[in-house]
């Protein structure tokens, strides 16, 4: 328990500084000179010219050596000082303390809905291996991962937002808002996590407990229920650990389409226009919210898994 | 859900012979496969239509025109030329990519298991720690250094794929080792090299067939996804990722050509999974 | 270590505790139903300061500038009454409008205004390039001093960066914190860089407006911004892409309105490098682009073709007489021939073992631009020249031009963000260029007629000047214009009296209504 | 109340055609259990599936099954299913792997209640600690089945059958991989069952548990009947020939193999003062042995009392926290061979025996004829080696097993349990040849086993370890 947290703090460190060097390195081999990205990202690009960039170099002491920016940068870094945006000047941390809010809804939410729908149409394909079901959910798993997110996003819109008119389009601040961005970044984690509840559940099916679950009297429905969900949702749940990843990164394109202000949308921005205390700020977030995720599905394991609680106290 | 196994039979009536490797589901991922790489390596050849050559007089037609089978897009571009164009500069690329996140992964993924000790906690904290970042970090940091250029962005996306293929590597590797058939062989005097040979290898190859087949796909997937907020794009080249996000906004007009792109991806992905067997 | 790990956690956990609740502090997206007025916009709320945004707040009425430009394009007071100029032009008597009061009830006095206006003159901004000496108060006139005469100080001050702000909207460091204005629409929530929420103003000095409350929420991406014109969850979306346009002429719910807008997507390239340096070459470049193309297939109107660098809705500088750009392949290659250039093993033309193979910068904040790019490419390719397309970020542009390495980039040019173009043009076509102009090219008439401009204000004399000097562009092509812009507008049916301002000054919001 | 169940020429066929099972009839019911006795694929499990109800859909029953007699085959699938618990109950094999690892014992018996019985869960849960107690498992009513010894699931799973209240009780080959100490515990449970009124079944093919339960023994072989009766009459004066192979095949009933006359070979392992625990658990110190060629050594003892690791140790497979072990005149590490208790893991699942035995050869340049050769000796049809290692009976591959190590020239084979997961012949077979082959070809043999009897039959030396263990039943070690 102690070991397993940390570890996770130790990945966590690893991580703020190896983002932190990354940003460092992009701010400065970026094409062109960070004080004229800064002033256009400032002043916008029509305003901008090199008289501007000119202060700005003075302002943030760009003049100085590498090594020293370097250090300086990991420093400011260390005392979790993550310095303005380029773009709204306004401090990183403070711009993130905000965007973050939403992007944890948003990924709760997918989370959630992921966890609903890939586990169950994997348990009911694992049940009837090789059955039609099986087959069907194996194809839409496939095409899910096939069709890049905001496709995706954009067909919901067209269905639910603009024919159906059952959810807003775009836009956020209530729970309908979050409907269909959300579905969008569950759909992608559900198709993954099926295919491996999918196979989880066939080798429990299999298993000489299940069978004898079933010789004691019980219900296939109790068996499912108490005897195979639990055993097969273990490798689903290490797994969805690491399709954080992927939930991650679906919010950074999700989030942009539907014009939900979180993090994942800050970063776009921020890349776009090279602002890079704001990259380093967001990949930090996310970064560290991949560790909490991961955190809380290690604990989800050590509860699901006795044998691990046992080897740990 | 039958779930008595046929365990209880006499042995003599199992079936002794390997499994077919060939059964149907294989076979129609070849096939699929099969004509997918026709398509890309031998469609250039059958389609005279230069991919980037713009007739402004035949913007978006709808595929099923005697002139352009498949459609035409913003550009009067003939949709079939760029499929086909862009499914060979995917595929080489997203197998590039797989390969390149594989060949490391599994390596080390097998070097963690069999060492065990410093050299796995190493690697798997280093596994961890890469996890952790943001992919997009890593793709934009090589982006820097050669903007608009297709072979950095895919490296960047190795840089994060490996993990996965290290991850199931070393868990496989370790169950394989422990078996006792292992010992077995090597108290028979086989050496390092036969054991992961006839045994790891094998036992290795099912899941990373699969892992494979995922790679290349969201490695494709990737590419459009960047392409989407404008990282890497480089037109005119015909890539399947960029293709679909610049025909995005003709959706309405033209939805077909919009899927055209994605349809193939599907295709892909679908023919390697099912190539690839059971384990997804 | 047990400690800190605990702590570590809690503070996490606190984190999440904060920033969960931010998630659903504002209020639900309004429906198409209700008496809230949804805006779809693509600019996206960078920060408060008017140098950043002001636009935003300008053009949504919340704040005001001292001077505007009317429906007709002619500049005029806003928050101004009057203008007194002394002969030698040195010194401008600004009066001030009476009884014009801030959203939080003070009154606009000269003093507010003139601190205004000496913080815009400080920080970057276009105030800055203006030859202003002094600004100060007396009674309720601004007075503002040159060091020589400049005609274009009132069309300054009809700029974002000069919004009047009350003094509440500064911290002690004279950073904003609120935008609290003069305009028809008070500010009551900002969220960027995405949402501001707004509700009519009651004393605005010019009346009340008609709707009561406007939400602005701002949406990146074309296609979704179309979507909500179409689903109605946006009353007014601006700037739709040119295929959105046509989409949603086939729905009856939504209507599209459509104004050329004074901005010119142009090439911008070094002129001191070999491939430019003749100017038959740049002619020959120019011959080469099939514009109307370009416009039909990528603008998706013939009509944004651009016959010269100014589009006819700017007053003054669309010159009749020039002789309008031509599409001509044959004599493109005639003249690039002429110029030395012939043609290489590989269908590339070469001089002196040069091949000409370029890059192309260009930049996706303008959708269309990575589009027309492409299109160039392929029209470029036809008469020997290859291009190589790089789309990256905006800033490249600007830095290229500063380290010498941009050879060619595609980018877009506005002539209204100060409404007189001049301020625009005498920037980008001076001694050696700029920016966002040209690229070291020195024309002795043309810096001449645009120091005249400056000090000039007689209209008359003016306007041959600026004749003679759209001329000299159009024939020396420092720049090469490719299409001119449009701004297309969708609103529901069940919203009248729309006007889509050509300038981007402002979108009248005080006047939309509701449809009885 | 008292149920009988009948069986009517059972005939069990797969669907084309091939028959598993044929004309099998006997009864049994409370008071008078059966216990059917055959080897792996003699049919008997199917018998026992074909009572239960729980045949693949690929087989067929024909022939009748009366229970009180009312004809079960006649039941539709789902009839067939209701029973399960409330008639039938089914004692597991290996019931370790057969209890759900991520839930505790108790609430696996509780969940019964509800589900059979319409008890509400804190009902259930009472009454499934009575069960437990029942079974004298009340102290671990908390733990999980990790945490169990084999008996102690066994007993687990019999718990279960109380629950459920069903006066048929099938057993499983209930002592597979037990030691003989478990065994009794087993069999002794299993009398307790009878004696409490159920009609019981056990399939097995450990004739000492058969001989436990008193009752009617049945023998089956390739799907036939071959005998049934009383168990001592079958037991003592078996009248079919395999029967009596089967009785003969016992070792109680072996002679004693010829102990070596000839002066002590030369030594092929020396350990000296070895010492090896696993945690604060010493398994064994200060242990001293020595290995000679043409001399079978046993080391005896109860599950996880560290014979294994011994052998593992003298194999240089296991480091000995002390002590050290000598190999005089440093032969090759492949000299020295093991044989392993689960001949299909010893074997590479997706190699046939025939590239197995091919890649053998080449590494070690052995000729043809040889193999032949070994394989007369130990009766292995070359026939077989198309095959994959899951589909040969446990006793041929383990005689393959065998001949793979006997090819290499081995100064010493260390036998690991190597009979206990065979039947009793093929077991007498492998023992036989394993005896056979330490003679003639004079190497050293170290067998591991549970089994005193066997033990003293064979043996020139005889290391007992249970008296270096700790606690005699604790997790078996698989």
């Amino acid at each position: 328990m102690k070991q397993l947290i940390a570890t996770r703090l130790f990945q966590l460190v690893a991580v703020v500084l190896i983002v932190g060097s990354i940003s460092f390195a992009l701010m400065y081999f970026l094409p062109g000179d960070p004080a004229l990205r800064i002033a256009a990202g400032r002043y916008g690009p029509d305003m901008m010219d090199n008289a501007i960039s000119d202060m700005v170099r003075a302002e943030l002491g760009l003049d100085q050596p590498v090594l020293f920016r370097f250090l300086a940068w990991m420093g400011d870094l260390i005392r979790f000082d993550l310095g303005h945006s380029l773009v709204s000047g306004a401090p990183v941390l403070h711009e993130i303390a905000l965007q973050l809010g939403y992007t944890l809804w948003l990924a709760a939410l997918a989370f959630v809905l992921a966890l609903v729908i890939g586990p169950l149409v994997g348990a009911i394909a694992g049940l009837f291996p090789g059955s039609i079901f099986d087959r069907v959910s194996l194809l839409v798993a496939v095409a899910l991962r096939a069709v890049p997110p905001f496709v995706l996003a954009i067909v919901f819109m067209m269905v639910f937002g603009v024919t159906l008119r059952w959810f807003p389009t775009a836009g956020f601040g209530g729970w309908s808002n979050m409907v269909l961005p959300s579905l969008t970044l569950a759909l992608g984690l559900a198709a993954m996590s099926s295919r491996v509840m999918r196979d989880a559940m066939s080798e429990v099916a299999a298993s000489p407990y299940f069978a004898h679950g079933r010789y004691k009297g019980l219900s296939d429905r109790t068996v499912v229920m108490r005897h195979g969900i639990r055993n097969a949702s273990l490798p689903v749940v290490t797994y969805l650990g690491l399709q954080m990843v992927y939930l991650v990164e679906g919010v950074v394109v999700v989030e942009s389409i539907f014009a939900f202000p979180g993090i994942g949308h800050a970063l776009v921005h921020a890349i776009i226009a090279r602002d890079v205390p704001m990259v380093q700020g967001t990949a930090l977030a996310m970064g560290g919210l991949f560790v909490l995720l991961n955190i809380i599905v290690d604990l989800m394991c050590l509860r699901l898994d006795p044998r691990l609680g046992r080897r740990a106290a | 859900m039958n779930t008595a196994s046929l365990t209880h039979l006499p042995v003599e009536l199992r079936d002794g012979a390997k499994p077919a490797f060939w059964q149907p589901v294989r076979i129609v991922g070849a096939v699929i496969l099969l004509a997918l790489l026709a398509f890309a390596f031998v469609g250039p050849l059958v389609i005279g239509a230069d991919p980037l050559f713009q007739d402004y007089l035949a913007v978006l037609v709808a595929p099923g025109d005697p002139a352009h089978w498949l459609g035409t897009d913003h550009f009067g571009r003939s949709m079939a030329a760029r499929l086909v164009h862009g499914a060979q500069l995917s595929f080489v690329m997203a197998f590039v990519t797989a390969l390149s996140a594989a060949v490391p992964g599994i390596a080390l993924g097998i070097l963690a298991a069999s060492r065990g000790g410093w050299v796995e906690r190493g690697l798997v904290a280093l596994s961890d720690i890469v996890l952790a970042l943001p992919g997009l970090l890593l793709v934009l940091l090589l982006m820097a250094f050669a903007p608009g250029k297709f072979g950095p962005l895919y490296l960047g996306l190795a840089l994060y794929l490996w993990v996965e293929f290290f991850r199931v590597a070393r868990i496989e590797t370790a169950r394989v080792l422990a078996l006792p058939c292992c010992e077995a062989t090597r108290l028979l005097g086989f050496g390092p090299f036969y054991v992961f040979g006839r045994i790891v290898l094998p036992a290795l190859a099912g899941p990373m067939m699969t892992l494979f087949a995922f790679a290349m796909g969201s490695a494709i997937i990737a590419v459009s996804t960047l392409s989407a907020i404008h990282v890497g794009l480089r037109p005119p080249t015909p890539e399947l990722g960029a293709m679909i996000v610049e025909l995005m906004p003709y959706y309405s007009e033209a939805p077909l050509q919009v899927l055209m792109p994605a349809g193939v991806i599907f295709l892909l992905v679908l023919s390697l999974q099912l190539l690839a067997g059971r384990k997804s | 270590m047990t400690q800190s790990v605990l702590r570590n956690l809690c503070a996490s956990a606190g984190i999440l505790a904060l920033t969960m609740t931010t998630g659903f502090s504002a209020p639900v997206m309004a429906a198409a139903d209700d008496e809230v007025l949804d805006i779809a916009s693509p600019l996206e709320i960078s920060g408060l300061d008017p140098a950043k945004s002001g636009y935003v707040f300008s053009r949504m009425q919340a704040a005001e500038t001292l001077f505007t430009v009317n429906r007709q394009g002619q500049l005029v007071p806003m928050l101004a009454s009057d203008t007194h100029v002394s002969d030698d032009g040195l010194i401008w008597h600004i009066e001030l409008r009476d009884g014009v009061e801030f959203h939080d009830g003070s009154a606009m006095t000269a003093e507010v205004v003139a601190s205004d206006l000496k913080r815009a003159f400080d920080r970057p901004g276009v105030l800055g390039r203006a030859p202003i000496t002094g600004i100060s108060a007396e009674g309720n006139e601004v007075v503002i001093t040159l060091s020589e005469p400049f005609s274009m100080l009132s069309a300054f001050l009809a700029h974002y960066s000069t919004i009047i702000l009350a003094p509440k909207s500064f911290d002690e460091v004279g950073d904003v914190t609120a935008i609290i204005g003069t305009g028809a629409y008070r500010v009551d929530e900002v969220i960027p860089p995405l949402r501001v929420g707004m509700s009519a103003f009651e004393n605005w000095w010019n009346g009340k407006a008609e709707i009561e409350k406007v939400s602005y929420l701002a949406v990146s991406r074309g296609e979704t911004r179309a979507m909500m014109a179409q689903s109605g969850d946006a009353d007014l979306v601006l700037s739709l892409l040119p295929v959105a346009v046509n989409q949603l002429n086939n729905d009856p719910s939504v209507n599209v309105e459509i104004a050329t807008i004074p901005r010119t997507r142009l090439l911008k390239f070094d002129v001191s490098k070999p491939f430019f340096d003749d100017v038959i070459e740049r002619q020959a470049l120019s011959l080469a682009i099939d514009r109307k193309a370009i416009a039909a297939v990528v603008m998706r109107n013939v009509d944004l073709a651009a016959t010269q660098m100014f589009p006819p809705s700017i007053v003054g500088w669309n010159n009749q007489q020039i002789p309008a750009f031509e599409f001509d392949p044959q004599k493109a290659r005639d003249l690039l021939a002429e110029a030395g250039w012939v043609e290489g093993s590989d269908g590339i033309l070469e001089k002196d073992g040069k091949r000409f193979s370029i890059t192309l910068r260009t930049y996706a904040s303008w959708p269309d631009l990575p589009l027309i790019a492409t299109a160039l490419q392929n029209q470029l390719k036809a008469v020997g020249i290859n291009l190589e397309i790089s789309v990256g970020s905006y800033t490249e542009i600007p830095s290229g031009h500063a380290d010498g390495t941009l050879e060619i980039a595609l980018i877009t040019r506005s002539f209204s963000m100060v409404p007189d173009p001049l301020a625009t043009v005498m920037a980008d076509y001076g001694p050696g260029g700029a920016d966002w102009g040209a690229m070291n090219w020195n024309n002795d008439e043309a810096a001449d007629l645009l120091a005249a401009l400056g000090r000039t204000t007689d209209s008359a004399v003016r306007a041959d000047m600026q004749n003679q000097l759209t001329s000299i562009l159009q024939y020396e092509l420092p720049t090469i214009p490719v299409v001119w812009s449009e701004l297309a507008v969708a609103t529901t049916d069940k919203l009248e009296n729309l006007f889509v301002d050509p300038f981007e000054q402002n979108y009248y919001l005080s006047d939309l209504r509701w449809v009885k | 109340m008292s149920s009988e169940i009948r069986l009517e020429n059972l005939s069990i066929k797969t669907r084309d055609g091939t028959v598993l099972v044929r004309d099998v009839s006997f009864a049994f019911g409370s008071g008078n259990p059966i216990c059917l006795i055959g080897e792996t694929g003699s049919g008997k499990s199917l018998v026992m599936h074909a009572v239960m109800g729980s045949l693949p859909d690929e087989l067929i029953c024909e022939g009748a099954i009366l229970l009180d007699g009312e004809n079960l085959l006649a039941l539709s699938a789902a009839a067939r299913r209701a029973l399960w618990g409330r008639k039938f109950s089914l004692l597991p094999q290996e019931p370790s792997r057969s209890l759900d690892p991520t839930m505790t014992i108790r609430s696996q018996v509780a969940e019964i209640y509800p589900a059979l019985h319409r008890a509400s869960w804190n009902d259930a849960k009472t009454r499934a600690m009575k069960d437990l107690q029942s079974v004298g498992l009340d102290h671990a009513a908390r733990s999980f089945p990790f945490e169990l010894s084999g008996g102690m699931a066994q007993r687990a799973s019999i718990a279960m059958a109380h629950a459920a209240g069903s006066m048929v009780l099938l057993a499983d080959e209930p002592t597979k991989g037990l030691d003989r100490a478990l065994c009794d515990v087993v069999a002794g449970m299993i009398n307790h069952e009878v004696s409490l009124g159920r009609a019981v079944m056990v399939i097995t093919h450990d004739l000492e548990l058969a001989m436990q339960t008193t009752g009617m023994i049945g023998v089956m072989r390739n799907g036939v009947l071959v005998e049934l009766g009383k168990a001592d009459s079958v037991l003592h004066a078996p009248v079919d020939a395999y029967t009596k192979s089967l009785v003969a095949a016992l070792p109680s009933q072996w002679e004693a193999s010829s102990q070596n006359t000839h002066e002590p070979g030369k030594p092929v392992i020396a350990a000296r003062s070895l010492g090896k625990s696993f945690g604060e658990r010493a398994l064994f110190k200060e242990l001293d042995l020595t290995l000679r060629s043409g001399e079978i050594t046993v080391a005896l003892g109860p599950s996880g009392c560290g014979k294994s690791t011994l052998g593992n140790i003298l194999l240089g497979l296991i480091k000995a926290d002390f002590g050290t072990v000598e190999r005089p005149g440093n032969l090759p590490a492949f000299k020295y061979q093991k044989i392993y208790q689960d001949p299909p893991a010893a074997f590479i699942p997706h190699q046939t025996l025939g590239d197995a035995f091919g890649d053998l050869r080449k590494r070690h340049g052995i000729d043809g004829a040889s193999i032949n050769r070994i394989f007369d000796d130990l009766g292995l049809e070359p026939g077989l080696l198309a095959r994959r290692p899951d589909a040969i009976s446990g006793g041929e591959l383990q005689r393959f097993a065998i001949a793979r190590a006997l090819l290499l020239k081995p100064a010493m084979l260390f036998a690991d349990e190597a009979t206990s997961r065979l039947d009793p012949v093929s077991q007498k077979r492998v023992i036989d040849l394993l005896v056979a082959q330490v003679r003639e070809r004079n190497l050293a043999l170290m067998l591991v086993t549970h089994d005193h009897v066997l033990a003293n039959k064979i043996a020139d030396h005889v290391i007992d370890l249970s008296s270096l263990s700790s606690n005699g039943e604790q997790r078996t070690a698989a």
